[in-house]
């Protein structure tokens, strides 16, 4: 799912000082799962804002609500009748549900609440690790189910690199090295031999973000 | 916002019935004790005994410390009563693969060593697997240096032959205690007692300990018995050094009854036999179980954490009660007296053949649900499961009565629910309400 | 002859190899370079000049190569993959081809958080393997990548690679570097030795495989300062392992500089006795004064002139 | 045995054992009738201190409120303080039981009798050489966990004043030929230290001195507590216990003779406070109550279980020296043995 | 201006801070005057929301009396209390609310005397402190 945190403080309190309402906006999905925009964590920051506020005398007036996905169309229009009442949205689910409503309602202004980090696995109760970077072109058939794109410092397709020591990275020590991870889980597969083919490079131009912001179509579901 | 802890609730959750079945894991003697009792009641009882003889740790036992019988002879008629009881089953070489569901409807999957798989459905579950012993180091090289247990079957032996062990007789034994398990009593009330009945066989016999454990009922008596008949007590700070000699082995610690420190000197007490309490470990398959079992382990792999709102038998799951050494190494009266209070709560659970929820219960709105797993992971009695698509997945939106809307969001068991609100306060959709 | 370096006419006549390092300024002062190739001159065969090292801004590699040929020395230049996408790399190859450039060693690079750019976008669009099957491709079959457009002319490159030997996982060093002589390596330089027994290991596999009959293997000597810098390498950079017996022989030692000189002359004759290393690499990082001492101690000199 | 008669089971004595005995009795449906001779119910455990730290000690003294608040809400389960029994007939199944209230004497019919006595701290001032009830400042473990609970602080009688320097003297009462009490306690070792860690945690400036015979353990998890009591530097372990106290009439310090190893010789060490921890007795009333009913003594003085169908059950300390926590199982475990009696097995 | 009298809000566990309250009282025991006692089954049913809204609808001070550690009915309540409390306190920082304005005090069935005791110092703490800014009365 999609990983996020919440957004220094004060960066918040910093671009929300010219209005005195808004609507704190969470959303149900991904953000609730990793406890960064949940309406949990959606009602703890309203209530820090407001008191922040009402501490330097300007207080700001918190109107809070959480749709289930902010990414749809129609949990936006649920909106619409609140966004009428406020000068500014501050929004706590990922960039996509910014975004939505930044669409829908294109006369108020939007904040973001949350930082969108990575596509990532829950390793532990509180614990999230980066897996995979949307590229559009998946090569985990090549390495073992263990993507280097996501997971290796420098991308490598044909890795390790010269820095991988005791199974670690050596630009984080606490990071496990990917291509130690593909060099095991292929010898306990017992497909050592894959990994002696070269690579080519990858064709960044098929469907990666190189290839500019991409669209997914399905003709036999469009209405 | 923060008052209302609690929302009223008008109908109250419905009751779960339970069938007078239960399941003891375990066949040693406080297993087969909660069996017997609880078959009298007219209880179902089925003993998954991972072993193949029923016993448990007391087979290496034959004298009591407090009363003159035999302890393999009271096994013995105990597993004869067991098996006359027609409400008793047996399952030798069992092992608990899994453990699905709550009170009312525990689904418990059992292997047995010849194979078979049976799947059976107790209302409540008694651990009483035991803790394990294993020869303390020093004993490994055979030598001269045997543990407890040894020395007991020993003694059974020689009944009233004068002692040999390995064809030699021994006339010099010596007792070390406190090497390790420092904190538990087992190996002074036995080293005591075997120092009573060896020195009625005419050995001469020491006891070395750090600090000698008589705090069970009777053992200062028997120590006083054993002071009479001439058995030496030595105390130690630092632990002794045992070397072995040509014809013996010998014990070697600095006299505590001299004042002065740097006066003391050295005793050496060169005897046939040294004998050292086994290591009282955690049984690697308690470990297991707990995983199995979803029960929470305290600190060395003992069963349930030392908590005294815990009274010692009930675990963090309701119905599932434990007893006897798998929480903690302790005499034979302690570990009955503990069985008793299990067939206690057996009883006082299955009274009335219904468990109604009297403590506030969680209760999930399963639109909100993200199904994130916070509240399964974060309740300490393992309350909360996600019944995705299953046939049991009844869990209908409690706004639109029909049941047809199924919902794959976590779902609090009632009969299972302590009512604290650990996972109110965690669900990051601040989805789940106490309902009182 | 692949693109008749110097470098490649020693390899081939069976001399044993010597290359140094060079590091180009951190501004436009040639003067910089001038001094380091005058220490060099005479002293090696050909000189890796590095390419942006540890990620720290400097002159790039192509212009100092440049300027090192105007000073009468061969470089071999060194390429990342980390700053450029493949267009600029091929694009810098025909510069290079046309400066009279003639090795090239294909680097990953160094991560760029490790330098004074923390916050730059790093590329990655090639590894090294990639990069040396390119420029392998360009020079065999004169077609850039994608495979349709003919090149006119020679992009005549000798290409050299990296390898690791002290890296995790061990076992599969070798055939990383065997996988780099698939993809037309001409020649590897290894990271600095000074855990012997696990270079010879790592020698013995390569042997095993093949490699070093396709592939000329330099060993890579790095003379310490200093018992402080050896504690420090052993500490904080990933990949390298010095023995304690190293670092207690330079802690003991009454002047540090000295003892690693003798230290790096000693791995040098080692080094020559093993079969399949077909040269060394001395990296005298910021000591290059140093090289025209270490290659006389060692017996590496004169230098063999080659047609 | 019963002839199915309704009539309920009386309890003695209110303290923990025979709250629980009375609590799991009623969990079964069985009615019961609980009597106390004191004024109010929980017995010697009511009082005594949370002897927490940094974690909790499993002192079990807050388990003892709980289940008294638990019995107090019960008002099915009928409860007579200031109540003695005074006579006993009829058999087992149905005895006919006089009890006097205050003077008044009323007659019940019970299907069965537990004993739940109970017991006394050891009367200190039995032990003339430590001077309790003449020295000020040596006080028994109960006051001092009594001070705690009802004052929150701990103070010297003479003056008021905290005390910097505490010595506790184990085995008083317990393991002592000369008065005949050839028994461990079990408890004081435990609790002693308990009550040290506690008043550390409180008063980090206060020093304890613990003078010992054989440290007992209590608990699963009194290995880590006894390890963390060993590296706290303010407690001091000496195997030895002291010959005699004295004291100075005029500051009321006290000084205290042992024999001290460290330093290879008898001493005479001053203290501010000395604590005496007091073992367990029998009940006074227990012997009379003993009498009444045909119970013995076992060999170390305390009630001797009966024969099983009487109909007659000892439960608690009184039967022999336990901590609350085991106090309760034996509670659990005689409400069954009572439920099986009643049952006809 | 009147003397200040904090209003402290004080979460008591139903396991051991309302039994020390009801031991308080029966020995009529000293509490501060302004004080808002809110009942909850286990401390671990406190949201750190719940820490936050009860500072910012009005509270100088807040006090949650839990039992024990490995003294607790449900064994986690006051551990994931320990972590909310933690996390409340990260965010006040940030807010400029003062540290003492939230705290946890370990109490036990038995613990009356304790009870009140830290309840009268915290009221004098939060005299001294002042009024929380951040209120909206």
């Amino acid at each position: 799912m999609i990983k996020a945190e919440q957004k220094p403080f004060e960066e918040i309190l910093e671009y929300l000082a010219p209005y005195n309402k808004i609507l704190l906006s969470g959303c149900g999905a991904c953000v609730t799962v990793c406890h960064a925009g949940g309406e949990k964590e959606g009602a703890l920051l309203a209530s820090a804002l407001r008191m922040a506020r009402q501490k330097i005398g300007k207080p700001l007036e918190i109107l809070e609500s959480t749709p289930a996905r902010q990414c749809e169309p129609e949990f936006a229009q649920e909106l619409s009748d609140t966004i009428g009442r406020v000068q500014a949205i501050l929004s706590v689910s990922c960039g996509v549900g910014v975004q939505t409503l930044a669409r829908h309602f294109p006369a108020t202004q939007i904040f973001p609440g949350v930082n969108t980090t990575f596509l990532g696995e829950t390793v532990a109760h509180g614990v999230w690790e980066e897996r995979c970077q949307a590229c559009g072109d998946c090569i985990l058939e090549k390495t073992a189910g263990i993507c280097p794109i996501a997971r290796c410092a420098k991308q490598l397709l044909n890795g390790p690199c010269g820095g991988s020591s005791n199974g670690k990275c050596e630009i984080k020590r606490e990071t496990d090295c990917a291509w130690q991870l593909i060099y095991d889980r292929s010898k306990s597969l017992g497909q050592l031999h894959r990994l002696t083919e070269i690579i080519p490079a990858k064709q960044w131009g098929v469907q990666s973000r190189d290839s500019g912001p991409r669209r997914i179509v399905r003709e036999d579901l469009k209405v | 916002m923060y008052r209302t802890v609690y929302k009223s609730k008008t109908a109250a959750p419905a009751p779960i019935n339970l069938k007078p079945e239960v399941l003891i894991m375990g066949g040693g003697i406080v297993g087969m004790t909660v069996a017997r009792e609880l078959a009298r009641e007219g209880v179902q009882v089925v003993i998954a005994e991972k072993g193949e003889t029923l016993g448990g740790g007391a087979r290496d036992l034959h004298f009591f410390y407090d009363r003159p019988a035999d302890v393999q002879k009271w096994m013995g008629d105990l597993i004869s009563t067991l098996e006359g009881e027609g409400n008793i089953h047996v399952l030798k070489g069992a092992k608990l693969k899994r453990l699905d569901g709550q009170l009312g409807r525990f689904q418990a999957l059992v292997r047995t060593s010849d194979g078979m798989e049976r799947t059976l459905s107790p209302s409540a579950v008694v651990v009483a697997t035991g803790c394990i012993t294993r020869p303390a180091e020093a004993m490994s090289d055979g030598s001269r240096c045997i543990g407890s247990s040894e020395m007991e079957k020993l003694l059974a032996e020689s009944r009233d032959l004068p002692l040999t062990w390995k064809g030699q007789p021994v006339k010099t034994v010596t007792f070390i205690l406190d090497l390790t398990n420092d904190d538990i009593k087992i190996h002074t009330v036995n080293a005591i007692k075997q120092a009573v009945i060896l020195r009625e066989k005419g050995c001469q016999v020491a006891v070395v300990a750090r600090d000698l454990k008589v705090s069970a009922s009777g053992i200062e008596l028997l120590y006083r018995q054993a002071r009479e008949k001439g058995v030496l007590f030595f105390k130690y700070d630092e632990p002794p050094v045992v070397s072995h000699t040509g014809d013996g082995i010998s014990v070697e610690i600095s006299d505590m009854t001299v004042l002065r420190k740097e006066e003391r000197e050295t005793v050496s007490l060169l005897s046939d036999l040294v004998i050292i309490g086994e290591t009282f470990a955690a049984d690697p398959e308690t470990l297991e179980l707990c995983r199995v079992m979803k029960l929470r382990a305290g600190t060395g792999g003992v069963l349930m954490e030392d908590n005294p709102q815990f009274l010692r038998v009930m675990s963090n799951r309701r119905g599932i009660f434990l007893a006897g050494g798998c929480r903690f190494p302790q005499v034979i009266t302690e570990s009955l007296s503990e069985a008793h209070a299990v067939v206690q709560e057996v009883k006082a659970l299955l009274r009335g053949g219904v468990y109604t929820p009297v403590n506030p219960v969680a209760e999930v709105d399963p639109p909100k649900c993200a199904v994130c797993y916070t509240c399964v992971r974060l309740c300490p009695h393992a309350a909360i499961g996600v019944e995705r698509y299953g046939d049991r997945n009844i869990y209908s939106a409690p706004a639109e009565k029909n049941g047809d809307t199924l919902w794959g969001a976590a779902r609090v068991d009632p009969a299972a629910c302590f009512g604290c609100g650990i996972c109110v306060a965690e669900c990051p959709a601040r989805a789940i309400t106490l309902y009182q | 002859m692949k693109s008749g370096s110097n470098l490649e006419k020693v390899f081939v006549n069976g001399h044993f190899a010597v290359t140094a390092e060079l590091g180009p300024p951190k501004n436009n002062d040639v003067s910089v370079i001038q001094r380091k190739v005058d220490f060099l001159r005479g002293y090696v065969d050909a000189v890796n000049v590095t390419d942006n090292q540890t990620a720290i801004v400097r002159m790039s590699s192509i212009a100092t190569s440049a300027f090192v040929i105007q000073m009468g020395m061969e470089p071999v230049m060194q390429m990342v993959t980390r700053d450029r996408n493949r267009i600029a790399m091929q694009s810098d190859l025909f510069g290079a081809t046309a400066l009279g450039i003639k090795n090239i060693v294909c680097l990953t690079g160094d991560h760029h958080t490790f330098g004074n750019q923390v916050n730059a976008k790093n590329v990655h669009d090639l590894d090294s393997v990639q990069l040396i099957n390119m420029v392998k491709t360009m020079r065999d079959e004169k077609t850039l990548m994608g495979g349709e457009e003919k090149i006119e002319g020679d992009v005549n490159m000798f290409i050299g690679g990296a390898a690791n030997p002290f890296a995790d996982p061990f076992e599969f060093r070798a055939l990383r570097t065997a996988k780099k002589a698939a993809a037309g390596v001409d020649f590897i330089q290894t990271q600095c030795i000074y855990d012997m027994e696990r270079f010879k290991e790592w020698m013995k596999m390569i042997r095993d495989l093949g490699v070093h009959e396709k592939v000329h293997i330099m060993a890579g000597i790095t003379p310490l300062k200093s018992a402080g810098m050896a504690r420090y390498m052993a500490k904080n950079v990933a990949g390298i392992t010095i023995p304690d017996a190293i670092i207690d022989r330079m802690a003991k030692a009454a002047k540090g500089s000295e003892e690693g000189i003798k230290i790096c002359v000693e791995q040098i004759q080692e080094v020559r006795e093993i079969e399949g290393v077909h040269g060394v690499h001395i990296m005298a990082i910021e000591w290059e004064q140093m090289i025209s001492k270490i290659t006389e101690m060692a017996g590496l000199l004169p230098r063999p002139k080659v047609e | 045995m019963t002839d199915g008669n309704n009539h309920p089971v009386l309890i003695i004595g209110g303290g923990i054992s025979g709250i629980v005995c009375a609590l799991e009795l009623y969990r079964l449906g069985v009615p019961v009738t609980l009597i106390e001779k004191e004024a109010s119910l929980g017995g010697l455990a009511a009082r005594f201190c949370c002897k927490a730290s940094e974690a909790c000690n499993k002192c079990f003294a807050c388990v003892v409120d709980k289940k008294l608040k638990e019995i107090s809400e019960q008002s099915q389960i009928s409860q007579y303080t200031s109540t003695e029994i005074t006579g006993v007939a009829g058999g087992p199944g149905n005895y006919k039981v006089s009890l006097t209230k205050a003077g008044k004497v009323s007659e019940l019919a019970a299907a069965a009798i537990v004993v739940a006595a109970g017991v006394d701290p050891y009367e200190a001032s039995g032990k003339g050489e430590y001077g309790y009830g003449v020295i000020k400042n040596v006080v028994t473990a109960r006051d001092l966990g009594e001070m705690l609970r009802f004052q929150g602080q701990i103070y010297r009688p003479s003056d008021g004043k905290l005390p910097q320097n505490i010595a506790f003297i184990q085995c008083v009462g317990s393991r002592d030929e000369s008065i005949g009490n050839l028994y461990c306690s079990q408890v004081c070792c435990a609790y002693a230290l308990r009550l040290i860690r506690a008043i550390r945690h409180k008063y980090p400036e206060v020093n304890a001195t613990f003078l010992y015979m054989d440290i007992q353990p209590a608990g699963a998890s009194f290995h880590d507590f006894l390890n963390a009591c060993r590296e706290d530097q303010g407690i001091r372990f000496i195997r030895s216990l002291p010959s005699r106290v004295y004291h100075s009439p005029v500051t009321e310090d006290l000084r205290v003779r042992l024999a001290d190893p460290e330093r290879g010789e008898v001493v005479e060490e001053p203290f501010d406070m000395v604590v005496l921890s007091v073992g367990m007795v029998l009940n006074k009333e227990a012997k009379t109550l003993a009498n009444l009913l045909g119970l013995g003594l076992n060999e170390e003085g305390f009630l001797a279980s009966p024969a099983p169908g009487k109909g007659i059950f000892v439960t608690g300390a009184c039967a022999g020296p336990k901590d609350i926590d085991r106090s309760i199982t034996h509670a659990k475990s005689t409400a069954a043995s009572v439920h099986n009696f009643l049952q006809g097995r | 201006m009147s003397t200040f009298e904090p209003k402290i809000v004080a979460f008591c566990c139903e396991q051991s801070g309302l039994p020390a309250l009801e031991m308080a009282k029966t020995l009529k025991l000293k509490m501060p005057d302004n004080l808002e006692l809110v009942p909850v089954p286990c401390s671990g049913r406190i949201e750190t929301l719940y820490l936050l809204k009860a500072l910012e609808s009005g509270a100088d001070g807040v006090v949650v009396f839990a039992c024990y550690e490995e003294n607790c009915q449900y064994l986690q309540g006051n551990v994931r209390l320990k972590s909310r409390v933690g996390y409340a306190k990260q965010i006040m920082t940030k807010i400029g609310l003062e540290g003492e304005r939230l705290e946890i005090f370990h109490v036990a069935t038995n613990s009356g005397v304790k009870f009140s005791e830290f309840l009268m110092q915290k009221a004098d703490q939060l005299r001294l402190l002042g009024p929380n800014l951040g209120k909206i009365a």
